[in-house]
């Protein structure tokens, strides 16, 4: 396994590579630079900037230079922020949208997991409907709705908990955002799980654990939760990656400070060194969670194991 | 302690006042620094740091005056050395400070920041420590307005030696303003305090003020509403009435000097033709866009430079008091005459904006309006970026979107972008050789009344010419709580804390 | 049970797979309200602007923001104010107004003589038509006008430009139907045929398509989404290139997540032994038996992806204005949401609507392919 | 062995179904499985089923258990120890279900979790029903898989179901019967994948623990030799109804019904010649290896290891040939068949027809798959779940007779599935909907509807009544004649292989302990483990013999 573990690692590096080459030329593509102000700037200021920034170098120029400078751990400066180096930016804001992103990873898991299960085995009942219900609220209500309504309701309205900010960080200021961030991922899981979970009470060996009178509980928990839990392992990646790097639309409606609003924006401001930290953040996290989804799906499922 | 709770509307790029650009920052700077001359909580420009100057009968040398008692946050006085540091590094080409441009008026500054000259030739000097001297390129008759900007106001010599790049950081920041800045957690919120050795410290009533970047208008709005904040910049366009019902005169919108306008690109056709580009101006309801499609926080422009300009009396659009109808009547005479329209060439346009729901709207509402004339109004937006990129490489289209804010309120700052050697603001490519002349002739006159003349005269030719046609002023929409006493409405918007109270 | 040995003919046909899953279907009766409702939205916004009476780039200028109503715009009320707003572009002060029914009569006065033309300053406004002068007096500083009130329907009210939302929900249905089926399509197919045959051949090959999936997960979409549009234009099948880009890839690791444990089972060896090829392994035996998750995971997508097709339009890809789609919609509506909910609500309720019916049929039609569910 | 005959008026009846009918609902209308029948179980008591396959014995019990699937329907009564089971709610039945009543389902492959190690399995309903810890569950286990003869018990607790053969699997279902003593066993089919040693083994444990405890146990078999010996009352069963009962005695020396008669009648008989010694080798493996690769446990435990399922085993089937390969459950004779085939990753040399095929790509045996076909051991794993019967069986053509109209592979289908003794109108049902014979049936017709040469024929009898198991011996035979087959028959049914096969191959550990022409083979062994093995199929004769006369 350690061997698995290690040469997964390994072909994470030429991966990453790929990524932030292709990412690089991608970005560079794109018309507008940093500095095309909507208060445009006069071309002597303009050339100023890119010698600055080395934007007036050929592009492979460029690109060599920041391979060299990120190999050495330069991620470079912020185009936007101009007192921060794009580290400083992301290693400032990533705790804010660890914090917030595992809470809503762990309640989208958890959550989900439960009420899909719950809606498999009443199949068809008032509880299937209701949940199944829920559920598409979830996914078909936008975040950009979601949220300001929960803000409006609980905060505006009834001042039972802050509208916003990070605060001091505790559970009344976190709360609301991590509903909403949770929610349209709670949702998928739990239809996820409800179909993996009906699936897997059809099947034979769950109706051996009924001959041999295991309770219930250990039967759905032990027998056809495992099985049933087999699809969501394989969107955990997905979603523990774009959870942790948190949203922009949850960031801006709560005023969290995390990065999620810096892939969003730093697009938009042509950003290009905070692109390519963002890109290289979601990344690692990718390969990282698909490592551990595979290792877990491993750990689940044995007949997945020789290969 | 008294605190403060402030909505800034966006976050903040940088606290290092020469790389600042928007008026988010300007807001903090206000607060932390404090350059020759300032704004008061009115809005008009006076005497801050310099407590006198003295101009010469040429115009071209400013003598000031430096206040004895100003003091950096950390004790050392401001001295004229601060001053000279600051100007050169904001022309020092290796800062590439953005709005360097801005001090291109003083002798040398613009030899300096392209390179061709050394930055000791720059034409500012300290006399002594408390005098400072500035010869200018050409007499420039706004100076002291300039001088209040937020890319001019002095930073600290030593702080920014000491530190490089990070001098602007919360803890590290030397300042010269009301306040100095002890926190700030990028995305969340920035915290000031009082700085006690400010000259005017007495009279600085709020202690602390905790600016939040938060840049999402309606999250704004809710938690001005919630009261966490005290002060918001920025709700919605189109939710003014609906705030005025709720919280009545906590609402404040003052127009601003900004302009909102359409440019017509005059190197093809159909928009070559002054009359094409005439008649699709008339056709413009800017009272419907104003009242009821932004619903408020927009008012209607019919000259290019918006009201409130000391000394100057905007030109108006001929058609400015026609009623619509007749626009429309007459607009459709110009067009028959060009050759467009029913029977004639078809007119096929395409309006570009950059992606923004207001924009959005007004776009939807004037292609309505310009299919009244027989037009194939088609609309196409992009991000900012790849819109702004898009004209400012001199790219052609038909009508565009664009908008300007004054960085200082004089008529020059407006009319500037009609100039034809100035290849990036003019997106139509206006070339009016007798308007150049006119902006060129503003610049010697040294009578004011004279002077606003000839601008006035420029602004009425652009306005006939119609290579761009103002819509639209902005209202600064503030969110002003009932607890905060001082505050004034003000063109410039510019609202130092210094002159609010908080009950 | 043994030893029959019946006709082809009489017995009970032989069945196709598709066929055993229809007749369970069939049975389902959520999945078979969901289709009928399905149906008559994507009627309704097929067919809708038709007979709509509105356009939906048609603007009204007198009705912006106006709240969903069963009667008749305008309303009594406004009428008078809307004379004088009328009045008043024509240079004219309003004496007298009356309405009887679905007419008015109006006296106007100026400190001139009144050009008779001006009722089309009368008529260019929405609440008023079919203006005419039927009496003048005092040497024409007076006149009457008469014509008919211009009652029209707003069923779910109009829109911050003065548009029928009724109307444009349709038109919005249009869009966001076709895309949130099409572009799920694209990547169903994609996603589950890469998925498939990834987890399949396993080994280096699967490790190489895998890292492939990584590479598309964290390029920058926005830079993608911009470049496609400065290179390509605005074309609309460029928004189906664009989800289609990144909507297989979850699609894609579930699929070959399934695969690996299912291609250990016997039933595959079995396929093996029987020399199906490698393809007909997969399309017969590995992707049926995916497809629970499949198809619960397109589901729950879709609404994803209508709204990710308005997040395009942001960057410029997408329907242009005055087109619109619900994502669009929607996201309009949220921005005014205490003040005009309406504007929200309506095409929210379809969506949701729309959603739910899919959600249903997707759970129908993965109950019908898992035979051991009855 | 011989059991005297209990009286059940004198015990207490522990059982009792009276009535029972199951109905399950299909596309095509009913299917009335169980139709009405009345049995009763003593205490102490062994009582058989017999009938023939499809006749609903399995439902039976399924439907007692209240494990019917979801389209199924009971009506009519059971009773345990007087307590009506039908009906209970679940976690009443569970009081009953796996402590005092327990299980061997008749497919033991599919009926364990592929995502737990057997002992664990094991371990759970002795855990949850007697209390105390998964360690000691967990000794509990090995000293059970001890008891049933798994090899390596220590070891073998911590594989996964598909790292083990199918004997051992259903060795592990009876251990875990077992673990609880249980009151009732009903055991359905328990021995079909076992060796006749490990059989003998297992029946005399149950025996055994029937003494001890006063066991009762209801018996489901086709193996008739074995109800003999085994039973004390014998219900016979045919089509949803119980034909004929009584004790075992009276239904074997005296039966009344014609079908009971018939079934008695239906021995295996007959021999077959071997081919003619010019006949061409159309399938030779020379050298066969297949290793398995066991990875040691993660946290210490055990260390990893090779298993060398089959061990440089060489085998060569002429045309017409019939090799038998017998050999003790475990021995590599499945991997052997798969490794033949190329459907498993086995080195060695392997010819089919004159050509070497053991480099062959996928591509390359494609072609060559419709002469090469594989009846698995595991009928219901091998049939694919979401497929329905009438498109399984035609699968084969679709790929080998590409232009055949799906009217007329729809008609092959009906003659495939009559030869079998199958009822076509079951096309449009799935493979869940059938009893375990049904499904070797269809396994059966998959595989011969193609008109292959070589056919490995994977224990394809070994769920199948006397009368059915005689049909399809008929079939293969008068197929073997009319296109000159050639099969290789894995079995442990000895009377099968001795009427089937012309040359047998015995193997253990692997290896190929002795091979030779069938009757050499079968009168004069010469390996000591192939005594063993003849001795206990013999003994069974032996017992025939003198119940027959
Ligand atoms: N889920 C189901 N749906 C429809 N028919 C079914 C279903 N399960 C079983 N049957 C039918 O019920 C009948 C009885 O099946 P059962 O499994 O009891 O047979 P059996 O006597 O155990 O046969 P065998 O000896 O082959 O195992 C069979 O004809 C089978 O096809
Ligand atoms: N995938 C696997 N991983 C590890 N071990 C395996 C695997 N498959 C089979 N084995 C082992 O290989 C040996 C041979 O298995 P095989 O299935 O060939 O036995 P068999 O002779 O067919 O036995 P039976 O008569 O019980 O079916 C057994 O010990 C089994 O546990
Ligand atoms: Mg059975
Ligand atoms: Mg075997």
């Amino acid at each position: 396994m350690l061997s698995f573990v290690l040469k997964r690692l390994a072909s994470a590096i030429p991966t990453l590579f790929v990524i932030v080459t292709l990412s690089f030329f991608l970005m560079r593509q794109v018309p507008g630079g940093p500095f095309n102000l909507a208060r445009p700037l006069p071309p002597q200021i303009m050339d100023n900037l890119n010698r600055v920034y080395h934007l007036d170098d050929p592009v492979w120029k460029q690109y060599l230079n920041y391979i060299w400078n990120v190999l050495r751990g330069d991620f470079g400066p912020s185009y936007v922020y101009r007192d921060y180096t794009v580290s400083e930016i992301i290693l400032q804001k990533l705790p804010y949208s660890l914090q917030l992103g595992s809470m809503a990873l762990l309640l989208a898991v958890v959550g989900g997991i439960l009420i899909g299960t719950i809606a498999a085995l009443r199949q068809n009942s008032i509880v299937d409907v209701a949940v199944t219900a829920i559920g598409n609220i979830g996914i078909t209500i936008p975040n950009f709705v979601i949220g300001p309504v929960l803000a409006l309701l609980f905060g505006q309205t009834l001042h039972w908990l802050p509208t916003g900010s990070w605060g001091d960080g505790s559970f009344r200021y976190l709360l609301l955002p991590m509903i909403t961030l949770a929610l349209p991922e709670l949702a998928t899981f739990a239809r996820l799980m409800r179909g993996s979970m009906l699936e897997a009470l059809h099947a034979d060996h769950i109706r051996t654990a009924k001959a041999y009178g295991l309770p219930a509980k250990l039967t759905i928990v032990a027998h056809a939760m495992r099985a049933g839990t087999l699809p969501i392992v394989t969107y955990l990646a997905p979603a523990a990656a774009s959870l942790l790097t948190g949203s922009v639309v949850v960031e801006k409606v709560f005023g969290i400070p995390g990065v999620g609003k810096d892939f969003v924006e730093g697009a938009l401001n042509r950003d290009y060194t905070l692109v390519m930290a963002t890109v290289v953040l979601v990344s690692v996290f990718i390969i990282i969670f698909n490592l551990i989804v595979d290792l877990l799906y491993a750990w689940l499922d044995p007949r997945v194991r020789h290969d | 302690e008294t605190v403060l709770n402030k909505g800034l509307g966006g976050e903040p790029q940088s606290l290092d006042p020469i790389h600042t650009t928007t008026n988010i920052e300007q807001f903090i700077i206000d607060d932390l620094y404090e350059g020759l001359t300032a704004y008061d909580g009115a809005g008009k420009v006076g005497p801050a740091v310099a407590e006198s100057w003295t101009v010469s009968p040429d115009g071209l040398v400013y003598t000031f005056k430096l206040r004895p008692s100003a003091k950096w946050s950390n004790g050392d006085p401001v001295t004229a050395e601060d001053f000279v540091y600051s100007f050169r590094r904001n022309l020092d080409p290796k800062e590439a400070a953005e709005y360097a441009s801005l001090s291109y008026p003083i002798k040398n500054a613009q030899a300096i920041n392209t390179g061709k000259a050394a930055i000791d030739t720059l034409g500012v000097k300290a006399i002594d420590a408390g005098t400072l001297e500035i010869t200018l390129e050409s007499p420039v008759p706004f100076f002291p307005e300039l001088l209040a900007h937020q890319s001019v106001v002095p930073v600290n010599k030593a702080n920014v030696e000491k530190y490089g790049r990070d001098f602007a950081k919360a803890g590290k920041l030397v300042s010269n303003g009301a306040y100095t800045v002890t926190e700030q957690i990028p995305g969340d919120h920035l915290t000031f305090v009082k700085n006690p050795n400010y000259w005017g410290a007495a009279n600085v009533k709020i202690d602390r003020v905790v600016a939040y970047p938060s840049e999402d208008q309606a999250a704004i709005q809710r938690r001005f509403l919630a009261g966490e904040l005290d002060l918001a910049y920025q709700f919605q366009a189109d939710q003014r009435k609906f705030l005025q019902e709720k919280v009545g005169d906590e609402v404040h919108v003052s127009p601003s000097t900004s302009s909102e306008y359409y440019a017509f690109d005059t190197r093809k056709p159909p928009f070559d033709d002054i009359r094409v580009r005439r008649a699709f101006a008339m056709a413009i309801d800017r009272d419907f866009l104003a009242n009821d499609v932004l619903n408020g926080v927009y008012q209607p422009l019919y000259s290019w430079i918006p009201e409130g300009i000391a000394n100057y009396t905007p030109a108006k659009a001929d058609f400015a008091d026609t009623p619509q109808l007749d626009r429309e009547d007459k607009a459709k005479e110009l067009l028959k005459e060009a050759g467009y329209g029913p029977g004639g060439k078809p007119l096929k346009v395409e309006i570009r904006y950059n992606t923004n729901e207001n924009w959005k709207k007004v776009a939807t509402a004037i292609a309505d309006m310009w299919k009244g004339l027989g037009a194939e109004v088609t609309m196409l937006n992009s991000d900012l970026k790849s819109h702004y990129s898009y004209l400012q490489q001199g790219n052609s289209f038909d009508v565009t979107r664009a908008g300007w804010v004054a960085d200082y309120a004089d008529p020059e700052n407006f009319l500037t972008l009609g100039v034809s050697t100035n290849k990036v603001f003019n997106y139509g490519h206006y070339n009016n050789p007798e308007f150049d002349a006119l902006m060129a002739k503003s610049f010697t006159e040294r009578d004011v009344a004279k002077r606003m003349q000839i601008l006035h005269d420029a602004e009425a030719m652009l306005l006939r010419d119609a290579s761009v046609t103002p819509l639209l002023v902005y209202n600064d929409p503030w969110l002003v709580s009932k607890k905060v006493k001082g505050w004034h409405d003000n063109l410039a918007n510019h609202h130092g804390t210094r002159f609010l109270t908080k009950e | 049970m043994t030893e029959t040995s019946l006709a082809p003919a009489t017995l009970p046909r032989s069945r196709s797979l598709l066929e055993l899953a229809w007749l369970r279907l069939r049975r389902n009766k959520a999945a078979m309200v969901s289709l009928f409702v399905f149906a008559a939205i994507v009627i309704f916004s097929v067919l809708g602007p038709f007979f709509s009476p509105h356009g939906y780039d048609q603007v009204y200028g007198s009705y912006v923001k106006v709240p969903p109503s069963l009667s008749p715009y305008p309303k009594h009320a406004t009428l008078e104010e809307a004379m004088k707003r009328a009045a008043s572009q024509a240079r004219l002060q309003v004496q007298s107004f009356e309405t009887s029914g679905t007419q008015f009569t109006a006296t106007l006065t100026s400190s001139r003589a009144i050009d008779p033309r001006a009722t089309r300053y009368v008529d260019r406004i929405d609440e008023f038509r079919n203006t005419k002068v039927t009496d003048i007096r005092d040497d024409g500083r007076t006149v009457v006008m008469q014509g008919d009130i211009n009652g029209q329907y707003f069923l779910l009210g109009t829109d911050g430009n003065g548009r029928d939302l009724m109307t444009r929900i349709m038109i919005g249905g249009q869009v966001s139907l076709l895309v949130g089926l099409l572009a799920s399509l694209v990547s169903l197919v994609i996603g589950v045929t890469y998925g498939a045959v990834s987890g399949y051949i396993g080994g280096r090959a699967d490790n190489l398509m895998m890292r492939f999936v990584e590479i598309l997960y964290s390029l920058p979409f926005m830079f993608f989404v911009i470049l496609l549009v400065a290179s390509f234009g605005r074309d609309f099948w460029l928004i189906f290139v664009a989800i289609g880009a990144i909507e297989w890839l979850d699609m894609a690791r579930i699929v070959r997540g399934q695969t690996l444990s299912l291609k250990r089972r016997d039933f595959i060896s079995a396929a093996h032994a029987l020399g199906l090829s490698e393809g007909a392994v997969i399309r017969r035996h590995i992707i049926p038996n995916t497809l629970s998750p499949v198809l619960v995971f397109l589901t729950v997508r879709i609404p994803r992806i209508i709204l990710l097709e308005s997040f395009l339009s942001f960057l410029g890809l997408g329907v242009q204005a005055p087109l619109t789609s619900w994502g669009a919609l929607i996201k309009e509506g949220a921005d005014s949401m205490e003040a005009a909910p309406y504007l929200l609500i309506c095409p929210a309720i379809f969506l949701v609507t729309t959603l739910f019916c899919l959600n249903f049929i997707g759970d129908g039609l993965r109950d019908a392919f898992d035979p051991k569910d009855r | 062995m011989q059991q005297t005959p209990v009286d059940q008026a004198t015990k207490d009846i522990l059982l009792d179904v009276s009535g029972l009918e199951v109905d399950f609902s299909t596309p095509d209308g009913t299917v009335k499985a169980v139709k009405g029948i009345d049995l009763k179980v003593s205490r102490g008591e062994t009582v058989a089923i017999v009938g023939e396959s499809g006749s609903g014995k399995s439902q039976t019990m399924m439907a007692l258990m209240g494990l019917l699937a979801g389209n199924g329907q009971v009506r009519g009564s059971a009773k345990y120890r007087g307590r009506e089971l039908l009906g209970l709610p679940a976690k009443e039945l569970n009081k009953v279900r796996g402590d005092k009543i327990t299980m061997i389902f008749q497919e033991p492959m599919t009926s364990l979790d592929p995502l737990y190690k057997v002992g664990r399995q094991v371990a759970e309903p002795i855990v949850h029903h007697r209390g105390g810890s998964y360690k000691q569950a967990r000794k509990k286990a090995v000293e059970l898989f001890k008891l049933v003869g798994i090899p390596h018990p220590e070891r073998r607790v911590d594989a996964y179901p598909h790292e083990m053969s199918g004997g051992q699997r259903q060795r592990v279902m009876i251990a875990m019967a077992l673990a609880n003593d249980p009151d009732l066993l009903i055991a359905d089919e328990p021995t079909t994948a076992l060796d006749v040693t490990v059989q003998a083994q297992i029946l005399s444990l149950l025996a055994d623990l029937r003494q001890r405890l006063g066991m009762s146990i209801v018996f489901i078999s086709h193996d008739l030799n074995i109800v003999r010996r085994f039973a004390d009352r014998v219900y016979v069963m045919r089509r949803g109804e119980v034909v004929e009962t009584g004790t075992t005695q009276e239904v074997f020396d005296n039966p009344r019904h014609d079908y009971t008669k018939m079934l008695l009648a239906a021995e295996p008989s007959g021999h077959k010649d071997p081919p003619r010694p010019d006949a061409p080798v159309l399938l030779e493996g020379r050298n066969i290896r297949v290793t398995y690769h066991l990875s040691g446990s993660l946290f210490g435990g055990h260390k990893a290891m090779d298993l060398k399922a089959v061990d440089d085993v060489s085998v060569r089937l002429q045309q017409g040939q019939t090799i038998g390969i017998v050999g003790e459950s475990g021995s590599g004779k499945s991997t052997l068949g798969r490794a033949l085939l190329r459907l498993n990753t086995g080195e060695g040399n392997i010819r089919f027809d004159g050509r070497d095929i053991s480099r062959a790509s996928v591509l390359e045996m494609r072609p060559l798959r419709r002469a090469l076909q594989l009846v698995f051991q595991d009928p219901y794993g091998s049939l694919s779940p979401r497929m329905s019967v009438g498109s399984i069986i035609t699968e084969g053509l679709r790929v080998h007779e590409p232009n055949l109209s799906a009217a007329d592979r729809d008609i092959r289908a009906i003659q495939a599935l009559t030869e079998v003794g199958l009822d076509p109108t079951a096309r449009n049902r799935y493979p869940h909907e059938f009893s375990g014979g049904q499904r070797q049936r269809i396994a059966i017709a998959r595989a011969m509807i193609l008109k292959p040469k070589v056919v490995v024929l994977d224990e394809p009898t070994s769920a199948l009544d006397r009368s059915v198991q005689k049909q399809i011996v008929e079939l293969l035979r008068e197929l073997q004649a009319s296109h000159s087959l050639s099969y290789l028959f894995i079995s442990h049914d000895l009377s099968v292989v001795r009427a089937l096969s012309d040359y047998v191959v015995v193997m253990k550990e692997g290896r190929i302990v002795e091979e030779g022409p069938t009757a050499q083979i079968f009168d004069a062994p010469r390996e000591a483990y192939t005594r063993t093995l003849m001795a206990a199929a013999l003994g069974k004769e032996r017992v025939e013999a003198t119940g027959t006369a």
